[in-house]
């Protein structure tokens, strides 16, 4: 088995001389075609196990970690493959992760939900891993680094009754602590009317956390809230929130989805590559499409024949 | 009919004939049916009863808890057998105490079904099977799903009684065909039942009589099956004649039926999908070591995972948990 | 030993004829002399574990108690001494419960945490108990009762998550839930502003739960309000929550209070028999009071005989 | 110096000299320094690093996996061992998980402490034992107060080293002395020390050399003291020599002391004051009579408690936990 390279591919994860819009659209796309071809390569066979792709809120994922710098961390859920790769361009350890092999991110062990890099974790049951967010920015406040933990979760992890736990001693010990609710309307099978009872954001305001709730998939959107808010608890040093309202435009896992088809589709049409892909010049878009398909395209040949 | 079918079916036949019967679950309602499928068409017929419930498997257990005190027969599914930490104050702190710390003024018969055991390469959150942190609880039984016996004949009997129950479903059973001991799926396998002592039976499986036999396996579980084909295989092929005896409760462990069967083999291998260390059969070796001592031919033999997280890869987490080979040549040891 | 007798002493539970305010004093006052005879057991050494008193608090006990019918259901905490005195006027089976008798409540078992009475339950495992006050309110609500589920929980129980997780379900299934959370400012050691973040009333509704906050000892406020709650409760035959500010004027178990003199003397102004003695004419009040101590006089003669 | 004192002072001590060490739990906060005073003085000493916090107890053992991920040295007390339940997903799905999960590429060392055990009437779920539910969770050492071996010395090496651990105290013991094994506290008494191989020591109590004992007795927390002194009263009274081996480490068990003791006696009682059944002892029965399957004189005996609730009345709850006379007529049999 040849060794991967794990150098974050330009093409994939773009440069910062990039223009902004084109570099965000490059990087949405990056993980749409990531997931796209882990998804085939489940069909193939060629993937075993489980996984949790988040086509459609890749807009959450990139937005975000625009405004992270080296100490911030990152504290994922079971949905993190956009999260990670967000964060660290690291497609070719992801992918052999998934393949189960020792040059993965986790040496196979953790597999599609269980991944970590500098900086970065995640872990696939729900809402134990707000505390350790919680936890890593206490030490974060304890050492003085001006640094901030950011905590993603679904709507559904609402139910979990340690996400309050936590909420309350951020709160009162004001933590670094960003957390972002990523809502897409559904908890695995189960709608958000038959899971969730009052307000989202009063979840959060509850326990005096300023939140901030936006409705929308586009990415430019994300980023400029997500650049206010971030540096709204760098300043203060305490918690905020913010929930996005975005959907899910793929399964829950592989194959499970037994949402309204009018309803998916509909959301089709904020598809976040769709909604930020316009702004582009369209030859320009078609080149980092191709560039990033080419990306994709030569980790999984490489791992193909490696298989 | 697959394992999956016959316990779905068996929910259905309870919320029918039972009243007090009501399902609670995480994903339960159709059209999805729950994580692995086996409440599917159950909340379509019976909407109030069987509920969807938020992602708080600690509330679910409790509010179980609490229609249990008042008369009902909750059947809680906590999607997977990793997430029952998240349960266990209330199994341990209320459900399991509350007869006894009411002086039995109060009963409270909640039964938890989960789904657990790798083999899918879930990764090492969604592969455990937790089980061995129950054995134990002073008041709660532990009961394993199996291809042997009737889950109808299970759950009748757990309902007829007011001792709360986890009821550990391992997931490789699930599309699996029940054996009918009586039919001829396995003509070559002699099946038989002890009825034992607890109210469930342990049934017994082996290729040549008993008293033929020269080692007993104790074992639960998809290992229960694993251990049915390694005795098959070893009686072929190696003339090594294992009788596999499978409880339907695990803990307490029902004594009768396997000191009936290691008086006369007098050598014994246990086998789970727990961790080693502290699990069902640290128990079994030693009251069998206590009540057989000096008449055993070996040391009892356990098989059991690697204590160590189950990887996600494929080929990881077949090097930790134990598969056919392992159980074969620990029968190969003790039979000697 | 001689079988103690348990059916409830006029001269502590008062009669249905008795005037209100005579009967509300009576019951509060019976709280305090039973409680203040188990400190002085315990100082003695007669009694031994441990327990929480509610001294101080005796009016939520009694007004919440005024409002309930049997088959409605209380599930108390802890500090249930008054709770289930109010529930029960099982002074006797209470008292023998603590001194570890067969006869006692739980046989001994239970000991002064955990008192079983038909439609009373109470464990000292905070939080813990409300999932299963909401079972109870899903029965109630399943066989089409009117009943309603009651929970008291303390201040600092709001740290616990299972509290979030239930008043969410709660809410979603609309469950006769009637929450009382007594605020005593104080959790055990810790004051409200260093375990508490954000605001207690916006907990609930933050979950759709209506809630009423009152900061009062009087038992007559309080009696009214719950009438009004409970009423609304049976009425919605969904949950709401009652949030009441008071304070614990004796120690949190037996001899562990660190908290500012001058705070607790200042309290004592407040104690809810001064606020509703006042208003009996001194004479009946000092009856009351005499027949009262008499009663309980009397109990623990009888088990001080046994001993 | 009673031994809560000997353990605040260590934790006075890892505070001043290792400035990753953090203090968080319910109520430990000056003036009222605990729930049972082990923390007096710290946090006016150490206000940052010496959190009281919120009734949170899964919460609080999540920030400290946290704080450990990032190289923080959280010690976290846990009110009551009864409340461990609460802890028990972030300890097994999260904070033993994490290094292995992750391939080692990360740390979690939190150590928990919390007060167990009974014998104070403080009823159901305030006098619980619950470690035998941590034991063989992979990657978490479990550790038991002791009045033998100092608790500096315990926690320095509990620093030292990056795994997480559970550190149990019987809370007989906070007021009881501390035994210096060397000094002059129990003159009759020999007292020695089996480094072992997992970094923390068992300490040997006996009233005549190993060579004369004939039965070893493997006990942990107010057990130990209690073995201890049935030990003595044995020897005096009965010319019955028992070899008393207190490990500081109980899970994963180091062998080599207990192998070393047994070798000689062979004849073995375990005590814990768990509910019987896949409790500790049962692990040592097993491996015990595998280990010396053909050499033991006698079965191993164990002490437990009963299978049920802890009554709150003194006098039910002595006849559920073990006693001293229950430990010595155990010692009695096993002697024979
Ligand atoms: C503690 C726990 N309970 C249940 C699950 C199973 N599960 C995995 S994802 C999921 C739904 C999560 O919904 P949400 O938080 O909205 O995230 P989304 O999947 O929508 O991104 C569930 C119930 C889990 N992983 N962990
Ligand atoms: C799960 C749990 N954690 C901790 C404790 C210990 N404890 C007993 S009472 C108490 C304080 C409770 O405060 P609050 O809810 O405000 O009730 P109060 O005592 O003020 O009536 C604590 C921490 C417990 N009993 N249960
Ligand atoms: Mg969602
Ligand atoms: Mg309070």
């Amino acid at each position: 088995m040849p060794a991967i390279d794990r150098t974050p591919d330009l093409r994939l994860v773009g440069s910062p001389e990039e223009p902004r819009d084109e570099r965000l659209f490059r990087r949405m796309f990056f993980l749409r075609c990531f997931e796209e071809a882990v998804l085939d390569l489940f069909s193939e066979g060629l993937l075993n196990g489980t996984t949790h792709c988040c086509i459609g809120q890749e807009a959450d994922c990139v937005g975000i970690a625009e405004h992270l710098t080296p100490g911030d961390h990152v504290f994922s859920n079971h949905r993190c493959h956009g999260h990670y790769l967000a964060h660290t361009g690291d497609a070719a350890g992801l992918l052999a992760e998934m393949t189960g092999r020792s040059d993965g991110v986790c040496g196979g062990v953790g597999g599609s939900q269980h991944l970590c890099a500098p900086g970065f974790k995640s872990n696939g049951v729900l809402g134990g891993t707000m505390p350790a967010a919680a936890g890593i920015a206490l030490a974060q406040q304890l050492r003085g680094t001006g640094h901030l933990s950011v905590a993603f979760i679904g709507d559904g992890t609402l139910g979990e009754g340690v996400v309050y736990e936590t909420l309350n001693i951020a709160s009162l010990w004001r933590l670094p602590l960003f957390v972002v609710c990523e809502d897409n309307a559904w908890s695995q099978s189960t709608p958000k009317r038959l899971n969730m009872a009052g307000g989202l954001r009063e979840r959060f305001e509850a326990f005096g956390i300023p939140t901030r709730e936006i409705d929308t998939t586009d990415v430019l959107e994300i980023d400029h809230t997500a650049g206010e808010e971030i540096a709204a608890v760098r300043h203060a040093g305490s918690p905020r929130a913010l929930v996005i309202q975005t959907y899910r435009l793929c399964h829950h896992s592989k194959s499970d989805d037994n949402r309204p088809l009018a309803e998916v589709e509909s959301r089709w049409l904020l598809d976040p590559l769709r909604v930020h892909g316009v702004r582009l010049d369209g030859q320009r878009r078609g080149e980092i499409e191709s560039e990033v398909r080419q990306g994709i395209g030569s980790l999984v040949e490489c791992l193909r024949r490696a298989a | 009919m697959i394992f999956s079918r016959a316990l779905g079916n068996t929910l259905r036949a309870l919320l029918e004939r039972d009243p007090r019967v009501i399902l609670l679950g995480e994903d339960i309602a159709d059209p999805y049916g729950g994580a692995f499928k086996v409440t599917r068409g159950l909340s379509t017929d019976f909407p109030d009863r069987v509920r969807t419930t938020p992602v708080s498997e600690a509330a679910i257990t409790g509010i179980a808890a609490g229609l249990a005190l008042e008369g009902f027969r909750p059947i809680v599914e906590v999607m997977f057998c990793d997430f029952t930490t998240l349960c266990f104050d209330q199994v341990l702190n209320h459900i399991a105490k509350y007869g006894a710390m009411y002086d039995h003024q109060v009963e409270c018969p909640v039964i938890l079904r989960t789904p657990a055991g790798g083999g899918r390469g879930y990764g090492p959150t969604h592969s455990q099977s937790l089980e061995k942190h129950f054995l134990g609880i002073p008041h709660l039984r532990v009961v394993a799903a199996s291809l042997y016996l009737d889950p109808l004949t299970v759950f009748s009997q757990l309902l007829s009684q007011s001792e709360p129950v986890l009821y550990v479903e391992h997931k490789l059973l699930y599309p699996l065909s029940m054996v009918d001991a009586g039919g001829d799926d396995s003509p070559e396998l002699l099946f038989g039942l002890d009825s034992g002592e607890c109210g469930l039976p342990t049934v017994t499986i082996s290729a040549v009589p008993r008293r033929e036999c020269t080692v007993t396996v104790f074992a639960y579980g998809y290992g229960a099956v694993q251990a049915a084909n390694a005795a098959w295989d070893l009686a072929i092929e190696e003339e090594i004649f294992a009788e596999i005896l499978v409880p339907a409760q695990i803990a307490p462990v029902d004594w009768g039926p396997l000191e009936r069967s290691v008086a006369v083999t007098r050598s014994l291998v246990t086998v789970e999908e727990g961790t080693a260390g502290w699990g069902w059969g640290s128990e079994v070796a030693a009251q069998v070591s206590r009540r057989f001592f000096g008449s055993l031919r070996r040391p009892v033999e356990s098989v059991a995972s690697a204590r160590d997280v189950i990887p996600a890869a494929r080929h990881l987490e077949q090097q930790r948990i134990p598969g056919a080979e392992a159980i074969a040549q620990a029968i190969r040891e003790a039979a000697r």
